[in-house]
């Protein structure tokens, strides 16, 4: 853990776990300079990942470990957060994690959607050896327009 | 988790409580269970969930599915912002019927 | 990591962890079934046993590791919240870790006593090996008189 | 972090966000450094802290000291359910000159 600000977190792949991340989430996301609505995407679309890796990576075991490090990124002046989810699944074919079109109404397929929706970079990589998914997600806080539309007034 | 009560042309449906992955199988059990024909009319009461992620979403996509295949409506009423909030990425506030208040539900 | 509920949360000792510390161990402490006062006394008291790793234990250095292991205890069908907090600062003489009389209006002194307030049971002990100090922590929700009030009415 | 206001016999001084260890030493440093003689009342509005640890507390209890120390008066208030938690624990609440609302320390 290089940067004093981050946070790791260790749980096990049960859902009940769900609630205690997206809190420590929340937090993490309001300390790195988020606003409300955007800690509100960046929470949603870590419950979704991890929902992921749950149900697909883990197929629904509850005893795989899920590490979640949550730190802190600048671009520009901005600052934002950074979130890393890393299971042990095993081998994982990235290829296969794709968004679906939202055009058609089912059940399901919204949970990459959400990711790519929420967060500014996604990034789906196999980790070395082998040994699971590592996902990295970054958003930063909007630059408020306050100039812009200070002007239009 | 739900409360449901007996109205003239079906059900009213209250959830309660964060709806996430370790819910929404009970959620769903709980709501698909209470289903039959001849409930015209199914509202969702949502006044007591103040989040919901897609696997509670999708819960009440199969909902809406079962109800629309049996020509029989669901509405869904007093969603909080957050809810909304996913309902809008997922462009699903545009399918579902969603009003504010149980009385509109009633009407629509 | 044994239980499959147990969340552990890694962090270098500066203070500005504590908030998403605070957020994830209310977070627990609700699922594991602690209503809100019982909730809010857990999460002032993991507030200053950190504060007082940072402090005294690391002198306000602020890299060194803390691990903080949430997990649900029972005891004669109570559900609660074991905390245990660990720290790396090389050997500690708890014995020198006391509350003080609160008799005394004076600035300091109140941590180890809102820890003792607050938790059903304080166990401060050496790490094997001097590694560092080892905090446990454990409240269990109070029992709801609900019998005997509905008796007395 | 705090902003403060003169009034006739002193200043009131409004304090926002949570105090932890991480924000208290930045208090400390504003409430101590605005202190001068015949500031007969300071006035600290808690309205907007949600929450304090004991180095919050810590900083208040020194500024009463101080305060005493030069025969001049120190009133909290607008403090929140949590905060007041903690001054309880202490048993300081029975120590600090506590009221509801500004208008009232005014006159406390
Ligand atoms: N963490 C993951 N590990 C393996 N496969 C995944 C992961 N996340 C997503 N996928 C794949 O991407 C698909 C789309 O996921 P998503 O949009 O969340 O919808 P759903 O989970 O409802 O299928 C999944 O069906 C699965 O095949
Ligand atoms: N984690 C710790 N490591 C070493 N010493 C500690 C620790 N926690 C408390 N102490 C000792 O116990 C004393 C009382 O702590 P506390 O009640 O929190 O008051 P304060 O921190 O204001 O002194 C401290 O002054 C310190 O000597």
């Amino acid at each position: 853990m290089s940067e004093k600000d981050s946070v790791e977190i260790h749980v096990l792949s049960d859902p009940c776990n769900l609630c205690v991340v997206r809190a420590a989430v929340s937090a993490a996301a309001d300390r790195f300079g988020l606003d409300e609505p955007a800690r509100d995407k960046v929470v949603l679309a870590v419950d979704e990942a991890m929902t992921n890796v749950i149900r697909h990576g883990y197929k629904q075991r509850t005893d795989g470990a899920i590490d979640v490090t949550l730190s802190r990124v600048r671009d520009n002046g901005r600052s934002g957060i950074q979130v890393v989810i890393e299971d042990e699944v095993g081998p994982v074919d990235v290829e296969r994690i794709a968004r679906r079109s939202l055009d058609e109404v089912r059940p399901g397929g919204l949970g990459v959607n959400i990711i790519y929706e929420s967060f500014d970079q996604v990034e789906y990589s196999p980790r070395p050896d082998a040994v699971g998914l590592k996902l990295t997600l970054r958003k930063y806080q909007p630059v408020p327009r306050a100039k812009e539309s200070a002007d239009r007034q | 988790m739900i409360d449901t009560q007996t109205i003239a042309d079906g059900m009213i449906v209250r959830v309660k409580g964060d709806i996430d992955f370790s819910r929404s199988p009970e959620l769903r059990q709980g709501l698909l269970g209470a289903l039959r024909d001849g409930l015209d009319r199914i509202i969702v009461d949502l006044a007591g969930v103040q989040y919901m992620d897609s696997s509670g979403v999708a819960v009440l996509v199969e909902l809406l599915q079962t109800q629309r295949k049996r020509s029989q409506k669901l509405v869904l009423c007093n969603m909080q912002p957050k809810v909304k909030g996913i309902f809008e990425i997922a462009r699903l506030h545009l399918v579902f019927t969603i009003v504010n208040t149980v009385d509109a539900a009633m009407e629509a």
